[in-house]
């Protein structure tokens, strides 16, 4: 296995969300986008790690850690925030959410 | 190749197309549950790729984490916001399709012809089984090199915690 | 006999913890911590470590134990100052400082130690924290009898202690600011222990929010030190700063910024609005508070890290003027000027802890240590005793203000003369405690040519008399002017008051010209010694004390002023309302610095969004979006039309446009982000090809 | 090759394993629930005490016509109780029944962390049976099951932090050697000894992953009929089931292998502890099973914000100072010892 089909994979599984966030009209499925190109990072992270062995792969680790911990928090937060704006406008379609302009 | 970078590569090609399977139907799907389901295959499959990495312990953090708590809370607010059994129509931006195939396909060109100059050349991967102390490297990895980002991503998520709580509060 | 009394606690206290002690030290003989030159010494961990205890006993089974759970704190408390009383004979009779390590940590490379650290002074704080509060716990009892959450009330209490423990044994800045922060969040919890009430809330959340200001300059101090000397080490870092191992520029931002958290927990000028404010606590805390654990700590921080700031500032006999001894010196008088016209007995007493707080910090930054670490030990001792007395009064008559008492002398004996003992000391009235330590920092400044803080010291003394005159007077003389018929307190609130009294009458001794006991068994090296006497400085001193006092009889007992007087001549009229405002300081805060934080600065952030990003993001938007349609537009209209259109129309639809871009809709900034990413991408590979 | 037949010897033993787990605890279940309720219970299936009872039922199911509702999301209604089951087998793969690679699937170095792992999966079945009958009770059941993973979840995890703490490994091996190593005062404990708060931690977030009561609020029948579980019938209902019994059986395992010393026992001859080992283990998990099955019909059932209330109030916070106090514990003997 090369190390190149690792980055390809972790490349295509972006622009897929690139593509999702995008397209993508409802915010839940925006914030699963948003995953999945986080996902990517992390296959990345540990496809570098794997490649340079040693210490590199335990702090390649520590990152794909700390980014868990972060989409985590991410998630939280954006469905709380879907759960607010889905009270206020009975809708979560992101492009209705405008109201921050002007 | 030797016989165990055959199954390697196997193993990798089942994974590699379940992910990328699993994120095209995660931006296609028109039911939003049924994405979500799909977002769990996908990350189902990438703990598989990281068993395969030698990764185990980072696996079963994908498996807890994601799975078991991500998805779960993603589920739950769209089930509590809105979701009907069968097609949705207007999940999609119609007139965003093209522009989000076009920047996604510009994006992945772009990346392709930066790694492909780059890491094209790099030999197969030697996957050996992990000596039993890799998680206490990363524990030390984590708790020493890391303590200062580990403590910032404490607080993040402390107050991700308090903010979520801010938020979804009725008053 | 002193060698008698020292040898026969340690007995008890060792015969008392001999178990525990063998226990740390792995099998060494209980014998041996009888005879060890500082035997005692190392039972310091346990006086730290019982109110902790105490502590986690009263919140776990408090509600279910006997006496509500108070007696867990009682009984740690008092075991922890017997320890700390034998500890402090044992530092008198000539032990060596014992130094405690109990575990070091490698935290990024760097090595973090905690440990403890008995010496002298560490040992005197330990004697004035153990004995302060063992005499609040006791007196608690009866003055927090019928209130709510008692049980919580002396968990906390335990923890206040604890906590203040930890801070003045650490032998490290880490562990001394865990401490210090403890003794932070639990003053917090006490200060609105009556939290029903808005006002109590808002007092807490105040004196909780003033001293974190000072307490993020005291931790940049720290990093700052730390980053200097390479270690949190507290002796580590004085040597070095000692010896000129710091840069003297660095060591100067180290210590400013140490010095603001000062400000903020001793309540120095101009972050002392807290402390008056911190009366709504009960007034047993208040006690504590004043005299033994909270604002002391800043104190304490700088006499511990003398080195540091005596380096920093040049402090010392000869030296300049310096930003310790200016806002010590301010803050002595400003606060008596306040006391003056306050009607809470509370709020009086409070100024005066922020007066005689700013006597040590001016005493600090003169340079003598010993006066202000002496000051300390005394003002504990008679601040102490006036808080519980006037929580006795308050107890008596159900109010805080002097126009609701009078005349209490013959219904409260024991409160009045402890009362009037207490004011005394505080006055400076020859003999007792308070003259000792105060003619000490005015004799070192007057020696050392600090003329102005030896003159606004001797004023301050002169307000001190007559505030506390004012004091006594209207609560005391006179008829009594409230509701009810006050009787006297309860025996567990006059046997502290009695104790405290007694020794308000007697510490003062301890530093008796003749004798320099004090000086001698809590020393430190860099100080430079004085004079031993001088009978100008006592002499003034004196005569400013009993100006003070006739003044305030004058007045408030024979009341021979004019009536009148504050409202008809103008100058005293401007003072009064001037004082009455608190010097509008609050005001200042509220609408200096709260307001515009909360309306100015968020216009201001708003001006910057809609102005500055919204015109970068407009003008990329119409870079990568509208630029070519734009352009053929406007080209089209001029060529066509020439000046069809009129350049304010132009301007006019250009800001149309520019306005369309930002449609609020995340997706299409992300669309630029991508945008402009993978050009930003392209560019570079193609750069470095 | 052999390899590969210790792989299919193990896998059909697993496989077995559920449907056993299963009848013995629900048979347990049926039986220990009757006799505290001074009732006998089934008794004539099999003659012998009604031990066939559950045999029949299971027959029954399979018999019975597979019904999905008209309205429900066929694939993910029909994916949703193999979802179930599977975690309830993934845990399965990991505890070790005696000490030697033949008693063990698998030994994971992070045993006890992917066995939580796993079990959190089963969350997700629920949600899509919930979400798929398209049904407001099941609907309304699944989301309660989601909400209570919020519950639990945490405890859990933290809970067996303080194990893994103080034996130093998250193998489940490991944890187990480490208890055979381990004494108080001379005397040979498991950790249920040092570690009383957190088993008793355990074993409740362990009630509420499982819904059992008293915390079975996605089940209520009185409120939702059975929750998620309302429009399955047939061998579909059987899956959920079996799951239901063999996942209990799982975590009592485990809580079993992590707190009373798993398949070891103080004393037992080298030569003979192959044999006691899964006795041992069965017996010790048969105890905690015991237990939660004697909570069910002792206690009432919780509302779910009474359940979120004590998890975030009372176990996490008990949870955390549990793993403060054992980290200082473990470093003051650590230091102790040199």
């Amino acid at each position: 296995m090369r190390l190149m089909s690792i980055l390809m994979l972790s490349a295509a599984l972006f622009s897929i969300g690139i593509y999702g966030v995008l397209v993508r009209r409802n915010a839940v499925l925006v914030l699963m986008s948003i995953e999945l190109m986080l996902n990517a990072v992390n296959i990345n992270l540990i496809g570098f790690g794997t490649w340079l062995r040693d210490t590199a792969f335990v702090n390649a680790q520590a990152f794909v850690l700390f980014v868990i911990a972060i989409a985590a928090a991410e998630v939280g937060i954006g469905i709380a925030i879907v759960l607010a704006i889905y009270r206020n406008k009975a809708s979560i379609a992101v492009d209705e959410v405008d109201s921050m302009k002007w | 190749m030797s016989n165990q970078q055959v199954v390697q590569v196997i193993i990798f090609g089942i994974a590699a197309a379940l992910i990328i399977f699993g994120g095209i139907r995660v931006v296609t799907a028109q039911n939003i549950v049924r994405a979500a389901l799909y977002l769990v295959l996908t990350l189902a499959a990438t703990a598989g790729l990281f068993v395969l990495l030698l990764a185990e312990f980072i696996a079963a953090v994908q498996i807890l984490i994601y799975v078991g708590a991500v998805v779960v809370i993603l589920l739950f607010g769209i089930m509590l916001t809105r979701a009907p059994i069968g097609l949705t129509p207007d999940l999609d931006n119609e007139s965003a399709r093209i522009w989000g195939l076009v920047a996604g396909l510009v994006f992945l060109g772009v990346v392709t012809f930066v790694l492909w100059r780059h890491f094209a050349s790099v030999p197969a991967l030697e996957l050996s089984a992990p000596d039993s102390g890799a998680n206490e490297a990363l524990g030390r990895s984590l708790l020493v090199d890391w303590v200062a980002p580990f403590e910032a991503v404490s607080m993040v998520l402390l107050s991700a915690l308090i903010g979520a709580l801010a938020m979804a509060r009725k008053d | 006999m002193v060698g008698a009394l020292a040898s026969s606690v340690s007995v008890a206290s060792s015969a008392l913890l001999g178990a525990a002690e063998a226990a740390a030290e792995h099998g060494e003989h209980a014998a041996a911590v009888l005879n060890g030159p500082n035997s005692t010494l190392k039972l310091g961990w346990l006086v730290v470590a019982l109110p902790f205890v105490g502590w986690l006993l009263t919140l776990f089974f408090g509600k279910r134990s006997p006496m509500r759970g108070a007696i867990y704190g009682v009984t740690a408390l008092g075991a922890g100052l017997l320890i700390s009383i034998a500890m402090f004979f044992q530092v008198a009779g000539g032990a060596a400082p014992y130094h405690q390590k109990f575990y070091t940590f490698d935290i990024g490379g760097y090595e973090v130690s905690t440990g403890f650290s008995f010496d002298s002074f560490t040992v005197m704080m330990f004697a004035v924290v153990t004995l302060i509060s063992f005499l609040v716990h006791i007196y608690s009892l009866a003055y927090m009898k019928d209130e709510v959450r008692f049980t919580f009330f002396y968990a906390t209490l335990s923890l206040f202690t604890g906590s203040m423990l930890l801070m003045v044994a650490s032998d490290n800045l880490l562990q001394m600011f865990v401490g210090w922060e403890l003794v932070g969040v639990c003053s917090y919890l006490l200060i609105g222990h009556y939290w029903e009430e808005k006002p109590n809330s808002s007092a807490a959340i105040k004196a909780f929010i003033t001293t974190r200001i000072g307490d993020v300059g005291m931790m940049f101090g720290i990093f700052v030190l730390f980053f200097a000397a390479g270690t949190f080490d507290i002796g580590g870092i004085n040597g070095l700063a000692a010896s000129g191992g710091i840069k003297h520029g660095i060591l100067l931002a180290g210590a400013t910024l140490l010095f603001i958290g000062v400000i903020g927990k001793s309540a120095q000028f101009p972050l002392h609005v807290w402390l008056p404010d911190a009366m709504a606590g009960p007034t047993p805390v208040s006690a504590l508070i004043h005299a033994a654990t909270m604002v002391v700590a800043g104190i304490y921080l700088v006499a511990r890290n003398f080195d540091v700031f005596r380096t920093a500032f040049a402090l010392g006999p000869g030296g300049p003027a310096n930003v310790v001894m200016i806002i010590g010196t301010i803050t002595m008088l400003i606060a008596a000027l306040l006391a003056m016209v306050q009607d809470d007995i509370k709020k009086v007493l409070a100024y005066s802890t922020v007066s005689q707080l700013g006597y040590m910090v001016a005493a600090l930054g003169v340079g003598a240590w010993t006066a202000a670490v002496f000051h300390l030990f005394t003002h504990a001792m008679f601040k102490a005793l006036l808080f519980l007395g006037s929580g006795s009064v308050i107890h008596a008559v159900h109010s805080n203000n002097m126009s609701d008492m009078g005349g209490l002398r013959k219904e409260m004996p024991v409160t009045f003369w402890t009362f009037l003992i207490g004011s005394a000391a505080l006055a400076g009235v020859p003999g007792l405690a308070g003259f000792f330590s105060k003619d000490e920092i005015l004799h070192f400044a007057f020696h050392n040519h600090y003329y102005a803080v030896f003159g606004v010291g001797l004023l301050t003394a002169a307000l001190t008399a007559l505030y506390m005159t004012r004091c006594v007077s209207l609560t005391f003389f006179g008829e009594f002017r409230g509701h009810g018929h006050p009787h006297e307190s309860p025996r567990l609130m006059t046997v502290p008051l009695v104790v405290l009294a007694v020794l308000s009458v007697t510490v003062g001794s301890l530093n008796f010209w003749g004798m320099k006991g004090f000086g001698v068994w809590i020393a430190y090296a860099g100080e430079q010694h004085v004079a031993e006497f001088d009978v100008v400085a006592m002499l003034a001193g004196t005569a400013a004390g009993a100006i003070g006092i006739l003044l305030g009889l004058w007045i408030y007992y024979w009341k021979k002023a004019p009536q009148g007087l504050l409202d008809r001549v103008a100058p005293f009229r401007w003072a009064h309302t001037l004082l009455m405002n608190k010097y509008y300081l609050d005001d200042l805060y509220i609408k200096g610095i709260v307001r515009p934080v909360q309306y100015s600065l968020s216009k201001v952030a708003y001006w910057i969004n809609q102005k500055i990003i919204d015109g970068v993001v407009n003008g990329v938007g119409v870079m990568t979006r509208k630029a070519l349609a734009e352009a053929t537009y406007w080209l089209d209209q001029t060529v066509v039309d020439g000046f069809v259109n009129d350049v304010a129309n132009e301007a006019g639809e250009a800001g149309g446009a520019l306005r369309r871009i930002q449609t609020g809709k995340a997706q299409q900034y992300v669309a630029v982000a991508v945008v402009a990413t993978a050009v930003l991408v392209i560019a570079v590979v193609w750069a470095v090809r | 090759m052999t390899i590969w037949i210790e792989v299919a010897v193990k896998t059909l033993a697993l496989l077995l394993m559920i449907p056993l787990a299963a009848l013995a605890l629900g048979y347990s279940e049926l039986k220990i629930m009757a006799h505290m309720q001074s009732r006998v219970g089934p008794m004539e299936a099999g003659k012998f005490h009604g031990w066939a009872q559950l045999i029949a039922d299971g027959l029954k199911f399979i018999q019975k016509e597979d019904v999905i509702p008209e309205a429900a999301d066929r694939s993910v209604f029909a994916l949703a109780p193999v979802l179930s089951l599977i975690s309830a087998f993934l845990v399965f793969a990991v505890v070790p029944f005696g000490s030697g690679q033949r008693f063990w699937f698998f030994n994971l170095d992070i045993g006890l962390f992917y066995a939580l792992a796993v079990s959190a999966i089963s969350v997700l079945g629920v949600l899509m049976a919930g979400w798929s009958s398209a049904n407001k009770y099941s609907l309304m059941g699944g989301l309660r099951a989601a909400a209570q993973l919020m519950a639990y979840e945490l405890p859990l995890v933290l809970a067996a932090v303080a194990v893994v703490i103080q034996a130093g490994t998250m193998s489940l091996v490991g944890i187990v050697e480490a208890q055979a190593n381990f004494s108080i005062l001379g005397i040979p404990v498991p950790y249920v000894v040092p570690q009383f708060a957190g088993f008793v931690i355990f074993v409740i977030a362990s009630v509420a992953e499982l819904s059992r009561t008293p915390f079975d609020m996605p089940m209520a029948e009185s409120e939702l009929i059975t929750g998620p579980l309302t429009e399955y019938t047939g061998f579909r209902f059987l899956f959920f089931f079996m799951a239901e019994y063999a996942g209990m059986f799982a975590l009592s395992a485990i809580a079993a292998t992590i707190y009373l010393g798993g398949y070891w026992l103080p004393g037992v001859p080298d030569n003979i502890a192959p044999a006691v080992g899964p006795v041992a283990l069965v017996a010790k998990t048969g105890l905690i099973a015991f237990f939660l099955i004697w909570i069910r019909s002792t206690y009432p059932r919780l509302r779910e914000d009474q359940l979120q209330k004590f998890a975030w109030k009372v176990l996490i916070p008990i949870s955390l100072v549990n793993i403060l106090v054992t980290s200082i514990a473990v470093v003051f003997v650590s230091d102790v010892q040199g």
